[in-house]
């Protein structure tokens, strides 16, 4: 399931409703992304999260398409917000559940590795200096490239 | 076609949605990349670095080599900073 | 913190405990355990968790301890529980925060296959043919293998 | 010494604890499953299998040929199985 929307989610109640009912499930797997209070050296006192609505949930969709199609998954979430937030809000969630406590991780990694470098989502941080946009991590593509099949390397 | 500007390319521009129609011998995103610098400005700006622009044709990633058409939704991004 | 209880747990309150009013973290890694209503081909009604009052706590001490010496984490957070447990029930969870999501992932993975393999706990499972103990999985092994350090496997 | 058993350990020798006070030439585990063993029974039945079994001497897991002395908490118990 996708959601992309401006307001907070309930951690608790989104994860108990994704495994709700559902006695095949053994392991479930979540990540949380949230506001810190400093980037680098510098002090960021809110962020703005801007989307490009309708490819934002096409990606997500496709995102999470292609982990079920990976591993053998009861359930998935994705949440990301966007607009204005502060330190400590919560920005994403991600969640697998699965039979199976290794497809739960590595569907959980996979998803939250993808979504950054996939999802049209942009950071704008307010610091000391004003409004910064923030710079691609080459991290994030490496962290993405770990999860390319050898086949599909070599295309 | 419609053209999207996010980020800091909606600053540069100061645009965040145009409609354009460009000549016909724009077939590619390059092509039309080289006709909205040709606009100078703002818009010359932002495209200064093409290698930090990502583009999306009808909100999928294309590379600059894919086709462009009447009627198309064509997006100008930064690498993606979300999660 | 480690908990180990015979009472379920409130997932939401406790994640949300972990990291209330850090602003340095970044990212919140979450693994939780459920009873299953299959075990293989058989069939589960219930299942019992035997454990040794005293090591267990000790050695999910050890863990979590080692766990936070290795990666720079915020919080992290053990909770187990004992007794008579039914499909759908949450057995044990999970959690590592910290300002990096890497270390955040690696610690939370850490965390489950360690305590897997170290944690004096044995599960009796009911099944149509009478309570079995459970076998330990040879993949359990070689998901804790996966973490010795290269100076530790010479020792 | 106390000893204890776990699991289908403890269903095996039909014990979950007890006091032990064997003779002074068990000076280690190895010695211990012996003298254990040779009181016949289901103790004897527990132990037949030794890799299946795992020790802890003061909660903390050790191996065959770890000392044991009077006063320790030794525990024994197959493989663990929880998460």
């Amino acid at each position: 399931m996708i959601k992309v929307k401006r307001e907070d989610f309930d951690l608790g109640a989104e994860l108990k409703a994704l495994i709700d009912g559902n006695h095949q499930i053994g392991g479930l797997c979540s990540f949380v992304g949230l506001v810190r209070d400093m980037a680098g050296d510098e002090a960021i006192s809110a962020m703005t999260l801007e989307h490009y609505p309708g490819m934002t949930e096409k990606e997500l969709e496709r995102i999470e398409a292609e982990a079920r199609d990976r591993w053998p998954l009861d359930a998935t979430l994705i949440i990301h917000r966007y607009g204005r937030l502060e330190p400590g809000d919560q920005i994403v969630l991600v969640a697998a559940a699965s039979a199976h406590r290794e497809a739960a991780f590595d569907a959980c990694h996979f998803l939250i590795d993808f979504l950054k470098t996939k999802a049209p989502f942009w950071k704008l941080e307010d610091t000391p200096d004003g409004g910064q946009w923030v710079d691609t991590r080459t991290s994030d593509d490496a962290a993405t490239a770990r999860w390319v099949k050898p086949d599909k390397a070599a295309e | 076609m419609k053209l999207l500007y996010f980020a800091w390319l909606r600053e540069k521009t100061g645009v965040s949605e145009e409609t354009a129609d460009p000549p016909a011998d724009v077939a590619t995103v390059a092509g039309l990349l080289d006709w909205i610098e040709a606009r100078g400005g703002g818009h010359a700006e932002a495209f200064a670095d093409r290698r930090a622009v990502r583009v999306a044709v009808n909100q999928e990633y294309v590379s600059l080599d894919h086709p462009v058409a009447a009627g198309d939704e064509i997006a100008f991004f930064p690498p993606v900073t979300g999660g």
